[in-house]
């Protein structure tokens, strides 16, 4: 099981190092080699702890009778690991077919190795932190990402896109200040680096240590007031937006905090009512900045920024006492995972063919590109929350929860109704654009689109099907 | 006259002659005027190392007598004949920087008292002068635009240390000394060299001038 | 055994969907295999539901769990078996009616349109057999989800709309269900329809839950004022799928949160009940006699059905809450047989609207005219459908209404004042819906089969091909059975009525007459009615006949002229010269509605005005917060920049400087 | 043995100092400089092996010395001094090829580096106070030749501030050199061992506080002033930008650490004589204020060595600041600050020479698309800004979380925000810079590929340190730092 873990941790690692030093024309068959060890590693794990469910932790690394690094084995590691490596696997894969010249919205000629060097590097980093049982850990990887990202979302390195770099790092460097705090104060009160030394705080350390690991989470998570960079992260090369959006960088913001709040045992209560009313208020703003926006991904973006907030809804209701709500958020993680990773690939196939992401300029994709339309529908469906896809299940248990919670919490009520308003408002909206969108005769844009790379669909395949049963997997560890 | 009216007397003619250094216009004539303050330096070594035994202090005067006497002020005449020996404008009037000296002697001599419990100061007013030495010095090199100028008053904050040093520490090993001096020695040289390139780069000795590098 | 058929029509939907899924490429075999499929399942279901309620043994089945908080089971009570049996009955019907329908309206789709139609009847199915809320949620969800790809299958520009507005509406709808479920879920303690029922909730929650759930399934229902969505979904959704929607599920959920799990506890709710159905009626029919659009009639009209539905049902509660269980079964009753009705001759009502438009290729009434000829078997079955919904005697939609009214006569008589008083007026409300709705669906066959052709389409219509007519004969049939078999078949729904309350099922049927139990306050006998109403025609026959010797003088020019002008079509008293007296009688209740759509644009334009905002509200975060925050930092750094002004006399001031503060600090 | 390699250690560069300046020929001066760094780095390497465990050495009756501390030093002095001056060789003949020195240059530049190897190794372990001025006033004298270096008129003018300042600084320096001893005489009564270190720490409880605190006052004005604490940093980013970039990597990476580590040596007598308070404050307040400061300078400096410098400043307030903390942990933390940012800063320095040789400017908005250019160079220039910037998985974001740690573990909550602020801003300058020149696009007219491919081999070698280094910390290293702790802590 460690080795497994660690596979999945390090073999990216590795590819990462060793795409730089190979032939060019050998770079993406070695990602896509590398990425799917991993995703392998992160499967065999799964059916590992699948099978005995004993959730474990092993130091790795003591340095003076203080451990600095080990690996935690639980459902929530387990599994988000296992949505780290495979949607890993997926965009490494699909990257095959975009990164090329034939990409019409940005033809990609240069920097292969270095994108897939990052991007394994990325998976490592994001499967490090995962499986990570320290503060230390958490941090280090917390940072890592923080750096592949914008490398990865300044690829292009035109000025746009190196600003927007900036200011995803700046930002969520601004954030991790909130993990230093946090990690150094557990530290000194603990005398461990271990996060469920988290649980030997008293009431008021375990405020200020939240206090931190919330502010990170925030940056990490693109929540109000910290998410501005997110939006503009939309200039990266699309798999690295899916990846982003998906799987990483924003999903490490909610999983230290799921996390966190799994290991500290009872949190006090004022840090589950500023993470709920954060929550709830981003998920607002997300929700109003849907109105104005014509790119698909900035769309994408602000909808990454709204779901977003319900997990961190969901882990500050599980502070309230509710398991549920902390299922809810598990799934969530998992599930938005599939649904997001879908539809920003979706982006980026269409803009692959048609060369345009403005949403106005799309209509008929489902006549003219059916596994995209398809797509399309699945992850918009899935995302807002209508069954039989998955996303469906985790809001559910969201809100259940949450009304659960809110029945004897007048303050808890309030922001339910609210998110049950946004979860409408938000299905309307993005109902529109796929109505728009999908269905009927093909734009001139949608008319003149290249065929899809191979690759591409299999991978907008595999997605649809994931978005369909990711909540299955989720389900056979939670029973 | 005891040893110590001796020592007094020579140490207020220290601050005499530094502030001659400091406000003789012309450099060449600065040069002798150290030459003569590194003398009088000298004179007080060599009366405290009779008054008050310490063996070490012959070498010291003896050491000094060369270097600061004759060896420093050689180099800086040396350097003058390159690069002229006019001094160009100061911060201050010369009134001005008097003012600035008396209060700077007073607090020396109101610092100097505080070190009555130390059984070694048994000088009081040369710790003082030697202390109004070394803030001559700085004196000089804060009012001071030209670059020798300036050197001059390292070498007076070196001549102001050097006397506390002997003071407080005449009875400590020869190798500190000899440290020290070498260091003193070397600094002014190296400052010369580049004082050299500097008028040949910037065509003035003003200090104020060379603000390439900023910010 | 039962159990075994229903699965069985479970499996085979399933697998008709995904055979014509994968069939999808040659659509025509794939569109034979979904009609195929569906009217075998639906057989299947018919007969299993048919078992249960004509046996009494209604059946349970548990699954193995997907979801960790909820248990899979179905059960099939009553209720649910009455529900399934009309949502079968319907799909039956558009099985037989899509063999042809399909292959030219949904074309190279079929495959995908079969899979959706079977996922969509299947998940009615499955929601109104679920006895846990959560699955219920679920197969709902699908439901919806399912019929929004329906309802666009055109995939024209007004369709995709109509889907939009229909699933938004739906989603909020559901919303709003969801919300009343979790507060039944918070004092149950898990999602099973037995742990609701006997969960202790206070009054005030009851009535939380219950307005809840009324508003949401009320809008999924399309009453009154939540109604605008209907006519813009059936407009444009294919008549079958506006056939199987006329099924009104969400009533289902109504019943089911309301009577069973609530229990009706308070008198209120059913008079909410009776006055939003009330209203519905009216205003649904009124808008519908002055529609254009046939579909759109056709929708207006639901939303009147729906209104005489709920007014059942309202009834029912009343009496469930007043402890008065022949009240409460005699409303339900009610209710639940117009439910039925209403699925059958709306449903017939759009099949033959498909007919006609599979023909004339437009819904537009006054592009029509003179179809009867042309088109026999479908003027017929409208003109039966058109009776049976003005609630002719003696057919089904009559019978239904007929216990409604005597349901509210017997609430007339009620000690709740407000009951009292308020009966006569529904009563009377009802009376004038009849009447309008007589007109309105005059008018609709006046204007669609009668009179001359008022288009190139309409004069080149024929009949439509067999499986078509079959479909609407079919429900023709059922009209007749519904009507004429009233005093067999109420007696069942009487069961189903009062199976919510667990009382012993009153008794409302003897030989071939029907009663509102007590046979004291009134009789009806469809069978005999329609042998006197036979009689009726027979006679002027025998009349004739008997006399046809005598040859009464025949005026046989075969042009008809008006007011000394020869005729031409455009004096053909049209759809809306025929609606004119209602516009001028109704003028505020149409007024209402101009002015409803004028605010809607008025908002649109806010909104866009609201979007303009918002747009800057992006750059506000990213201008003035953060901006401004980097550009004081720099700004800062400049300032602090200048301390590395240069000079070398400065830079031995700051050391001079620090070490004066330095030791005044420390000598202090 | 120990003590043969405290003669051994100042005698080789001195020695090799002295054949070069005597020596002509460039190509056997570089002979003799390969042979003087490498014998400098074993000897070095040596050195700190035998002190491992907390052993010390005298020597020269006791004129010399070597504990923990010194060892710290003399790693680096050795490492840098090896793989910069291993650097040097290709830099130069890169200078020559160009016509920017002349080959009899060459004689003197490797002299004075090997001059200033001495001065730094004789701070390093010298036991005698006064000696340990000298010695630190030696190391400006040593380094101003390479500092004005190069005839330019900024080259002149930097080194006449640098000496200039340095030396006024130093002379508050000396007076506290001077009060020590004179307090530590009036306890003992014998000059002798009134200057040695090791004497005054065994009877620094005796000393009069008073006069200690007034000692490291001076102390602190005149050893910051070399070590660089804003407001006496001012001469540092001159001399720092205009020297060869070897020579700043090795007056960044190792000569502020002499001057600082010198200025702990006080530092550890004030703890056990005037208490913790004192000194830690006075510290602290130094460490934020250069941090805070320095932090401002990287932002909006142009010019990449200044920024660099800047950043060096910034890395002294951190490592003050971990003094200032104090305890075990604070000062463990500032020692491996002080060990990494060496590593890291030296790495920087010399990529900076391969960039200026590349692009011929050191105005960061000229230099663009480095890594299209250069791609190893820009690798490893945007390596070394994330690790200075404080990022995993490089080695100073451990030891700044340490001194964070340390800080709040004394309680220290508002000091540590604001010293992370400041980190935050300086973390976004550099992170700016690396976007703008690694990343952005190429002049048109810039031919492609790496120069200096000899000079990629040391920064490859510091690369692999400061990666090492973030994931790992050594056993034998972790004894060393712990030793040095020892040593200030007085256990």
């Amino acid at each position: 099981m460690v080795w497994f873990a660690l596979g999945s941790i390090l073999l990216p690692i590795l590819g990462s190092v060793l795409v730089l030093l190979i032939p060019e024309r050998h770079v993406k068959k070695a990602g896509q080699f590398f990425s799917f060890l991993a995703f392998i590693c992160g499967l065999l794990l799964w059916i590992g702890f699948a099978e005995n469910r004993d959730s474990f932790t092993r130091d790795l690394l003591t340095i003076g009778g203080i451990n600095l690094f080990g690996i935690t084995i639980d459902t929530l590691s387990v599994l988000v690991n296992l949505m780290v490596v495979f949607i890993g696997w997926l965009i490494c894969t699909y990257s095959v077919g975009y990164m090329n010249a034939g990409n019409r919205e940005h033809p990609v000629t240069e920097g292969i190795p270095r994108f897939y060097s990052f991007m394994l590097l990325f998976i490592g980093s994001m499967s490090g932190l995962v499986l990570s049982s320290t503060l230390l850990g958490l941090l280090f990887f917390f940072e890592m990402t923080g750096l592949c990202s914008w490398n990865l979302i300044g690829f292009y390195g035109d000025q746009k896109s190196r600003n927007s770099a900036l200011w995803a790092i700046i930002l969520t460097h601004f954030a991790a200040l909130g993990l230093y705090v946090a990690t150094a104060f557990v530290y000194i009160n603990t005398g461990s680096f271990s996060i469920s030394a988290l649980g030997n705080l008293n009431e008021t350390e375990k405020i200020i240590a939240f206090g931190g690991i919330l502010l990170a989470s925030w940056g990490k998570s693109a929540q109000l007031p910290l998410h501005p960079w997110l939006p503009r992260a939309m200039v990266a090369p699309t798999p690295v937006s899916a990846y982003l959006h998906a799987a990483s960088m924003v999903k490490v913001g909610v999983y230290i905090f799921a996390r966190t709040v799994l290991e500290a045992g009872a949190v006090p209560q004022v840090i589950g009512e500023v993470g709920a009313i954060m929550a709830v208020l981003t998920m607002v703003y997300g929700f109003i900045m849907y109105f104005p926006q014509d790119d698909m991904k900035k769309l994408l973006a602000y909808s990454t920024i709204a779901q977003l907030s319900y997990i961190f809804l969901a882990i500050s209701l599980s502070i309230y006492g509710s398991e549920l709500a902390f299922n809810g958020a598990v799934s969530h993680i998992f599930n938005h995972a599939f649904a997001k990773g879908l539809f920003f690939l979706v982006a980026g196939a269409l803009a692959y063919t048609t060369g345009t992401r403005r949403l106005s300029m799309l209509r008929g994709i489902l006549s003219k590109l059916p596994v995209i339309g398809v797509g399309y529908i699945a992850a918009a469906m899935s995302i807002v929350g209508s069954p039989p896809f998955s996303g469906f299940f985790s809001k559910f248990m969201i809100i259940l929860a949450g009304f659960q919670v809110g029945w004897h919490q007048p303050l808890i009520l309030v922001l339910m109704v609210v998110t049950l308003v946004e979860s409408v408002g938000s299905f309307i909206w993005i109902l529109r654009w796929m109505g728009v969108n999908v269905f009927g005769s093909p734009s001139e844009a949608i008319a003149g689109a290249s065929p899809t790379p191979v690759s591409i669909q299999v991978v907008v395949g595999v997605l649809i099907l994931m978005t369909l049963v990711s909540q299955y997997i989720v389900f056979l560890l939670l029973s | 006259m005891s040893g110590t009216a001796v020592v007094n007397f020579l140490a207020v003619l220290l601050i005499l002659t530094s502030m001659l250094v400091i406000e003789t216009r012309r450099l060449r004539l600065a040069a002798y005027m150290y030459s003569l303050q590194s003398l009088v330096l000298v004179l007080i070594f060599l009366s405290l190392a009779i008054f008050m035994h310490a063996e070490p202090l012959y070498i010291w005067s003896f050491t000094a007598l060369i270097t600061k006497v004759f060896l420093v002020p050689w180099l800086i005449i040396r350097t003058l004949k390159k690069i002229g020996d006019q001094e160009g404008e100061s911060a201050f009037k010369t009134s001005t920087t008097v003012l600035f000296a008396v209060f700077l002697v007073a607090l020396s001599f109101a610092v100097a008292n505080s070190f009555q419990t130390y059984a070694v100061v048994k000088v009081k007013i040369a710790m003082g002068v030697s202390i109004a030495l070394f803030l001559l010095g700085l004196l000089c090199i804060l009012t001071k635009k030209n670059a020798l100028k300036q050197i001059f008053g390292y070498c007076l904050m070196e001549n102001g240390s050097h006397l506390t040093l002997a003071l407080l520490a005449y009875n400590a090993p020869e190798t500190v000394e000899i440290g020290i001096l070498t260091d003193a020695i070397f600094a002014v040289v190296i400052m010369l060299v580049i004082a050299g390139r500097l008028f040949k780069s910037f065509g003035t000795l003003d200090t104020d001038n060379y603000t390439l590098l900023k910010g | 055994m039962v159990q075994q058929i229903f699965m069985l029509s479970v499996f085979l939907y399933i697998a008709a969907a995904f055979l014509s899924l994968v069939m999808n490429r040659i659509y025509k075999v794939a569109n034979y295999i979904s009609a195929i499929g569906t009217f075998a399942a639906a057989i299947a279901g018919l007969v299993s539901t048919i078992i249960v309620l004509v046996q009494g043994m209604p059946f349970a089945a548990e699954f193995p769990r997907f979801v960790p908080f909820a248990r899979f089971t179905i059960e099939v009570d009553y209720l649910s078996a009455f529900m399934i049996l009309v949502i079968s009955l319907i799909a039956a019907v558009t099985a037989i009616f899509t063999l042809t329908y399909n292959e030219r309206y949904i074309g190279k789709n079929a495959g995908i349109f079969g899979f959706l139609n079977n996922i969509y009847i299947l998940s009615m199915i499955l929601a109104v057999a679920s006895s846990n809320a959560f699955y219920f949620l679920v197969f709902w969800e699908i439901m919806t989800l399912a019929s929004y790809f329906l309802v666009i299958a055109k995939q024209d520009k007004e369709a995709i709309n109509s889907g939009f507005v229909y699933f938004a509406v739906a989603h909020a709808a559901v919303t709003l269900i969801i919300f009343s479920i979790i507060v039944l879920y918070i004092y149950a303690g898990s999602f099973d329809f037995s742990d609701f029922r006997n969960a202790e909730i206070p009054q005030a929650t009851k009535n939380l839950i219950f307005l809840l759930s009324f508003l949401g399934f009320g809008i999924k229902a399309g009453i009154v004022p939540f109604h605008t969505w209907l006519p813009i979904t059936y407009s444009s959704a294919p008549s079958t799928v506006s056939a199987l929607m006329s099924t009104k599920v969400a009533i289902y959920g109504l019943i089911r949160i309301g009577v069973d799990f609530l229990g009706a506890s308070v008198w209120w709710w059913g008079l909410t009940l009776l006055a939003f159905g009330a209203i519905s009626a009216v205003v649904g029919i009124l808008y519908a006699s002055v529609e254009k659009d046939l579909n759109r009639l056709l929708a207006y009209s639901s939303t009147e059905n729906v209104g005489i539905i709920l007014m059942g049902i309202g009834v029912g509660m009343i009496g469930f809450a007043v402890e008065q269980p022949v009240l409460g079964t005699l409303g339900m009753l009610a209710g639940l047989y117009h439910m039925v009705n209403h699925a059958v001759f709306k449903g017939l009502l759009f099949l033959c609207t498909g007919s006609v438009i599979y023909r004339v290729q437009t819904t537009n009434m006054e592009e029509m005219g003179g179809l009867a000829k042309r088109m026999p078997w479908t003027g017929f079955a409208f003109l039966i459908g058109a009776l049976a919904i003005s609630a002719i005697p003696p057919l089904n939609g009559f019978v239904s209404e007929w216990f409604l009214y005597q349901s509210l006569f017997m609430a007339g008589n009620h000690s709740i004042l407000a009951v009292k008083a308020l009966s006569p007026l529904f009563a009377v409300m009802l009376a004038l819906t009849g009447a309008i709705a007589a007109m309105c669906f005059v008018k609709a066959y006046g204007v669609v089969f009668a009179g001359p052709s008022r288009s190139e389409h309409a004069r080149e219509a024929r009949e439509v091909p067999v499986p078509m007519i079959a479909g609407m004969m079919l429900l023709v049939v059922g009209i007749l059975v519904l009507g004429l078999g009233a005093p067999v078949v109420a007696p069942y729904i009487g069961h189903v009525a009062s199976s919510l309350l667990n009382t012993s099922s009153p008794q409302v049927s003897e030989g071939l007459t029907v009663y509102p139990t007590s046979k004291t306050q009134a009789m009806l006998s469809t069978p005999l009615l329609f042998l006197f109403l036979m009689g009726l025609l027979v006679v002027p026959l025998f009349i004739v006949w008997t006399l046809r010797g005598e040859k009464s003088g025949r005026r046989m020019d075969s042009t008809p002229w008006a007011t000394g002008y020869a005729y031409s079509a455009r004096m053909a008293y049209s759809a809306t010269a025929f609606s004119q007296p209602l516009r001028v009688l109704f003028h505020p209740v149409y007024w209402i509605r101009t002015t409803l759509v004028e605010v809607g644009s008025k908002i649109a334009s806010y909104f866009r005005q609201v979007v303009g905002c918002i747009d800057r509200l992006e750059s506000f975060w990213e201008n003035t917060v953060y901006g401004s925050l980097a550009r004081g930092t720099v700004l800062l750094g400049k300032r602090i920049q200048d301390i590395q002004l240069g000079n070398v006399r400065m830079y031995c001031l700051y050391i001079i400087i620090t070490l004066v503060i330095l030791l005044i600090t420390t000598i202090r | 043995m120990g003590e043969n390699l405290l003669y051994l250690l100042p005698a080789v560069p001195l020695v090799t100092a002295l054949l070069s300046f005597v020596i002509r020929s460039y190509r056997i001066v570089e002979v003799v400089h390969v042979a003087g760094i490498s014998g400098l780095a074993l000897l070095s390497l040596g050195l700190v092996k035998s002190l491992l465990g907390g052993q010390t050495f005298f020597a020269l009756d006791g004129m010399l010395y070597a504990d923990g501390l010194t060892a710290i030093l003399i790693l680096l002095i050795g490492t840098v001094g090896f793989l910069s001056g291993f650097y040097s060789i290709g830099y130069m003949r890169h200078d020559l090829a160009h016509g920017e020195v002349k080959e009899r240059d060459l004689s003197t530049y490797y002299g004075f580096y090997h001059l200033f190897l001495f001065t730094m190794i004789l701070s390093a372990i010298s036991n005698n106070i006064a000696i340990l001025w000298a010695a630190v006033e030696a190391t400006t004298l040593g380094s101003a030749f390479l500092v004005g270096f190069y005839k330019h008129k900024t080259s002149a003018e930097a080194a006449w501030k640098y000496v200039l300042i340095c030396s006024v600084g130093l002379a508050f320096a000396l007076y506290g050199t001077i009060l020590t001893y004179s307090n530590a005489f009036s306890v003992v009564q014998d000059a002798h061992k009134a200057m040695l270190w090791t004497e005054l720490i065994k009877m620094a409880h005796q000393l009069d506080p008073q006069m200690m605190k007034l000692a490291f006052v001076f102390i602190l004005i005149g050893f910051g002033t070399k070590a660089g604490l804003v407001p006496m940093h001012t001469w540092l980013p001159d001399a720092h930008s205009e020297a060869p970039s070897p020579a700043s990597a090795l007056l960044s990476g190792v000569l502020l650490k002499c001057a600082l580590f010198a200025m702990v040596r006080y530092y550890a007598i004030a703890l056990q004589s005037v208490g913790s308070e004192f000194p830690q404050t006075l510290l602290l307040i130094f460490g934020l204020l250069s941090v805070g400061v320095a932090a401002f300078f990287i932002l909006v400096q142009n010019d990449i060595k200044r920024k660099l410098a800047y950043s060096s400043v910034e890395h002294i307030g951190i490592i003050a600041t971990g003094l200032g903390v104090g305890g075990p942990l604070g000062i463990f933390a500032a020692f491996l600050h002080t060990i990494n940012h060496s590593i890291t800063k030296s790495l920087l320095f010399c990529t900076t020479g391969n960039i200026t040789m590349k692009y011929g400017t050191r105005d960061a908005t000229k230099i663009r698309g480095m890594k299209k250019v250069a791609p190893l160079t820009g690798f490893l220039f945007a390596a070394g800004l994330i690790a200075v910037a404080g990022s995993p998985p490089f080695n100073i974001f451990i030891s700044e979380l340490m001194t964070l740690t340390a800080g709040l573990k004394s309680g220290l909550f508002w000091p540590m925000i604001l010293l992370l602020l400041f980190l935050v801003i300086a973390f976004a300058a550099l992170v700016i810079l690396i976007s703008e020149t690694v990343l952005g696009s190429p002049p048109e007219d810039l031919p492609r590929g790496e120069t200096n491919w000899m000079g990629l081999l040391p920064l490859g070698i510091l690369f692999v340190f400061m990666a090492g280094l973030g994931i790992y910390l050594p056993a034998p290293l972790n004894q060393l730092l712990q030793d040095a702790v020892g040593v200030v802590l007085g256990h």
